[in-house]
């Protein structure tokens, strides 16, 4: 296994292994080819940030782009979704769910128990998230807080190449509406990732750092920097527990319990704003359901209760650092 | 007219006809307390639904509205599990789950009542791209009223069937109201093929009263859908015999305005009325479906009525297919 | 201060008086006059459930019915907000912020930080949220939880006619978006309500019943039920604070804080679905800021994270029931 | 042309010159790496901004997308303000916090660059309800481009402005391509006419190369809506000289596709060329001010450059008036 490409690039494949391999996979959103009616190159951008480049070259049709409408094509996602295909469509930026909510949590995350188990809806919607761009207020939230809060709706979070390809590929078999969504400041980390198509499971914890003192659980890009807040404490003799849930909804609670029960010790690190946050959830799961494990306050490192800044000065204080964990890391062991 | 042989026509009442008992029925027993929640009645709209789900097989697919009863009814779906779903009832099409609002029968080519107005143009657009992706010849219908026609999520859907060229078509039964709001006023073009030529697509206006103009036009839109010359809009006009929804007072409504429409415009009359004059139908076939439909309907109400609620260990179920 | 009123009239009091007492307070919403353009009366309706009746005999003009379209008229709302109109607009359910959220999110809650600190953008946004009513699963939703999370949004979540009228009053003057959210099934609640103008501070909670043995903290509807629960177990000689946040944004961190560091014990009631809620967002604070003070692990009762069933028998065993509250109440005592 | 003073068109030259050399120098600038995130540059396109804002007092208010600075100094934001404010500095207009695609000047009448497409159209609205309520003659100005224009949101606030009969102006600047997509294809009308037709509004289509035919066309729908005429629809046709965004490659243009515009409808290029033609305007006095806004910009630049960076102190101020 020591191939490495990008976390774009492991979008890029497992896209196009699916759609390969299974024919009601299609792709659509806004400028996801790139060129549509205009005079020069098809396929010119393949998505904004060149993540889908290439795949209508190879697959045609089945990948298009869109008008500025994600009401209406995430609709038509959902829509095509309930006769069978398993469309993947681009939220280009999380940030836009506003205008298109509604297809999203009202209708795809209702239809199984409204229609009383009679509809299945396999649509992934793919969207980029989180700070770090110098994108301002608008282009930068998480939002995964959001999609969690939601019944009937899974949420992926990948922070490695590897787990790209295979949640992506198992987004697209799953039969429930995903959102998988990718942090827009991974996609030129590199990784080992094998050829073959793989899926892994929803629900299933990856234990990124083994350790008995604190257990850190972290979301998407904050799984890196907790695990050098680890590293970086192992020297001293602090050994961390690293936990990446990898899926927001369904949540691996046994994972995240069993380490806590070990360690008697939590922080976790969310990007998001804090209120009723993933910070929020897992604090939460902690004090409900391993208090009698715990030997110190929980302690979270979140991004501050105010949109996402322009300024670099701003934005890099707005982002939960290494330093902030690390204190967080030394606070519960105190 | 004459296109449709005598077994169709005799459908087609039959169709109207147990749209209208159904919901006289749901009617009166709302009045009496037995149906909880938010209750909207397609009574005097039955021409809509039938006229344009006549020409649709379980591959096609309808999304329909909060006012939905009526267009399950024409597409197929069972009446049975409908009168129970509107009790909460275990034996309904959604087990209870659903409500009113929310029937859906996904074989049946019925994509689910909706309630968010302009919930469903979207959807639609993804059964068109679905069949022409898969390059079979069915089409997808969006029912909507007059106050979804403003929602940007239908005028959305206009646009992307336009540019995608779906086989699409978007039908706003338009019964004058949104709730208490006229659509003389919320409505701001002065014609629904103005909006229609807006989004690049042919607009047709008929009379909801008569089902034989429904029929045709809806015939017209959907051959060149079937044959993939792209999407259409349909006005249909026509008038709610309730009010907007079970409870209401009405009192936005001219006098004598529903009497009016009743005794000059009803669809059932003038079915029966052309039908009969042009030596169809014998008023005696009529009449007899006019019985079947009454004991179906009667017998909808009994079983809904004995049927259980649904238990409380499916509070849990149904929701993820796998998690 | 004898005067009972409904919920409902309380909510229709405050629009009143401050319409009256302020000439750019406008109302505006679906229905909220009712019979526009139509043959028959005006102020048909005054609102689905008749909260606004009778406003446009007093007020004319200044209350307007809108088309369907949400986007369109709460953006409007905003827009004439930055102009120094104080609009309140009436989403219908809360279940249609599908339809509308950006304009509120990243609109409305983003321009005073986005712009430096220029703009004002003093707009409400009232809307029905809860279950109860056999409306089924788009239309009995919280959702607070989701609007709590948005940095520059304030929530307010009345639990009695009293909060209402001082709460929305507040609203209307406070120069922040403001989402006030009134619980259907509270609307035929009656209470005493002086007939004069005035204000309850936002982030002020309510104790509604003292007693030291464990905290309730419940939001809107749900505070009467934890009252219940608290006033029966009294008779047992177990004493409970039930705390009403009554605005989760901003929220009273010092109260809630106060109670549990004096009694130990904590259980939170949220009508909402549980993930990433206000159920999560207590457990965390407590969990974060009081841990040396908890004695049991906290409980939380919510609705199950599914949607919101139809069936009367269904929806009755969703929402968290006096039952489900003192179970966790005597779990707690354990 | 003849209704403009020299004063006016000198005023008009400078506006459209400053836009030029601002994003002339944002797109430099970039290049060398001194600009941080996402920059969409208004280059092609000053005659529309220019044409319509020249109409403009402070009360009347525009809405803008994030291809807003254009748009931002034609309504008179300050451009030393702007220049930091797309460096991130605390000197900017938004003190550092919104950059490129938020600012905003409510002083100026400026409600706003937008990062979400379609984000204006509503707000503007408002804008027009709020001087309607207010009985003043004030408007409210969207622009939009060809992509937005599918938006449910703009299209939503089209028929509520004609509803409310609303003093808005919604002015699609069609530039052919929205990021790499073709209006060709994406908007589903024959013409933009016919859209605003089915939203009840009269609309006209103009070259936006040409500042005397936006400002005459605008000119018309102004007055119209100061006077209670309610809104209109615009289409100004016009061309972008850069990217979508800097650093986009632009493969999806024709050949040579924008060397010919510039050589041949570039807006400066045909002002100068009408009012030195006209005798209005000496070649001279627009030289002079080329210079002037030359070293304008090049001031603007170098005290952006200088400027500190906000202090991490203001990240938690700005949010709310009062918590
Ligand atoms: C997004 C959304 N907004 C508002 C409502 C409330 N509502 C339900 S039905 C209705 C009126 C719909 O009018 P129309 O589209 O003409 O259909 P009709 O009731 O006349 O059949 C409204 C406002 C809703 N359910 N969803
Ligand atoms: C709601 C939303 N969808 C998509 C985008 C991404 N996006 C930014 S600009 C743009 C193209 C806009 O095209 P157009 O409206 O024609 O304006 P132009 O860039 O040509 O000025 C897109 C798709 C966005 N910012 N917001
Ligand atoms: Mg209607
Ligand atoms: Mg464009």
């Amino acid at each position: 296994m020591a191939r490495k490409i990008t976390y774009q690039q492991a979008v890029n494949e497992a896209l196009d292994q699916e759609m390969a391999r299974d024919p009601s996979v299609i792709v659509m959103g806004e400028d996801v080819v790139g060129g549509q009616g205009s005079p020069g190159e098809m396929d010119a951008w393949g998505g904004v940030l060149g993540v889908t480049k290439g795949l209508y070259a190879k697959h045609g049709d089945r990948i298009m782009d869109t008008p500025i409408t994600e009401s209406g094509y995430i609709g038509a996602a959902v829509g095509a979704a309930t006769c069978g295909m398993r469309p993947v469509a681009e939220l280009m930026f999380i940030d836009f769910m506003g205008v298109c909510l509604d297809q999203i949590f009202n209708q795809a995350g209702k239809f199984k128990y409204m229609f009383g188990g009679k509809a299945e809806t396999p649509v992934v919607i793919r969207a980029m998230y989180g700070a770090g761009f110098r994108a301002a207020a608008q282009h930068s939230q998480c939002l995964y807080s959001v999609f969690t809060h939601f019944p009937g709706i899974k949420v992926v979070l990948p922070s490695t190449p590897y787990d790209v390809k295979g949640l992506l590929i198992q987004s697209i078999r799953d039969n429930d509406p995903v959102m998988f969504l990718e942090h827009k400041m991974l996609y030129t980390l590199e990784g080992e990732v094998p050829e073959e198509p793989y899926t892994i499971p929803f629900g299933e914890a990856n234990l990124v750092r083994e350790g008995g003192d604190v257990t850190i659980v972290g979301f998407g890009r904050m799984v890196h920097l907790a695990a050098e807040v680890a590293d970086k404490l192992a020297k001293e003799g602090i050994s961390c527990d690293v936990i990446d849930p990898r899926t927001t909804s369904p949540l691996d609670e046994e994972t995240i319990l069993e380490s806590i029960e070990n360690t008697g010790r939590l922080v976790v690190v969310d990007e998001s704003n804090p209120r009723c946050s993933m910070a929020s959830d897992i604090a939460e799961l902690a004090a409900t359901k391993a208090f009698s494990s715990l030997k110190a306050a929980i302690q979270t490192v979140t991004a501050p209760h105010v949109p996402t800044p322009f300024a670099a000065s701003l934005e890099d204080a707005y982002i939960p650092s290494v330093d902030q964990i690390e204190a967080a890391v030394r606070k519960v062991l105190k | 007219m004459s296109e449709l042989s005598k077994n169709q026509l005799l459908d087609a009442y039959r169709m109207m006809r147990t749209i209208r008992d159904f919901e006289v029925r749901v009617h009166d027993e709302f009045a009496k307390g037995g149906i909880p929640g938010f209750v909207h009645l397609y009574a005097g709209e039955e021409a809509s639904a039938t006229g344009i789900c006549m020409h649709l097989n379980d591959e096609d697919r309808i999304a329909s509205t909060h006012r939905g009863h009526g267009h399950c009814i024409a597409k197929g779906v069972d009446v049975m599990g409908m009168m129970a779903e509107i009790y909460g009832k275990e034996t309904g099409t959604c087990k209870g789950k659903g409500g009113s609002m929310h029937i859906a029968d996904l074989d049946r080519g019925m994509l689910g009542a909706n309630g968010i107005v302009g919930g469903g143009p979207p959807l639609i657009c993804g059964v068109g791209l679905a069949h022409k992706m898969r390059g079979t010849d069915g089409v997808g219908i969006a029912f909507f009223g007059d106050g979804a026609s403003n929602q940007g999520t239908t005028l959305e859907a206009m646009n992307l069937a336009t540019v995608w060229n779906l086989p699409c078509i978007f039908v706003v039964e338009n019964n004058g109201y949104a709730e208490t709001t006229s659509s003389e006023w919320s409505v701001s073009c002065d014609s629904y093929a103005d909006r229609a030529a807006g989004f690049g697509m042919p607009g047709t206006t008929c009379d909801g009263h008569d089902f034989f103009a429904v029929y045709e036009t809806a015939g017209e839109a959907i051959k060149r859908a079937r044959s993939g010359g792209g999407p259409s809009f349909i006005e249909v006009k026509l008038n709610r015999y309730y009010g907007h929804f079970e409870g209401d007072s009405q009192t936005y409504r001219g006098d004598n305005e529903v009497e009016k429409i009743k005794a000059e415009k009803d669809c059932l009359m003038l079915f029966r009325k052309r039908v009969t004059e042009a030596n169809l139908l014998d008023a005696s076939e009529m009449d007899a479906i006019d019985k079947e439909v009454a004991e179906l309907i009667d017998e909808s109400v009994k079983k809904a009525e004995a049927a259980a609620e649904p238990s409380v260990d499916t509070l849990l179920t149904d929701v993820y297919v796998s998690y």
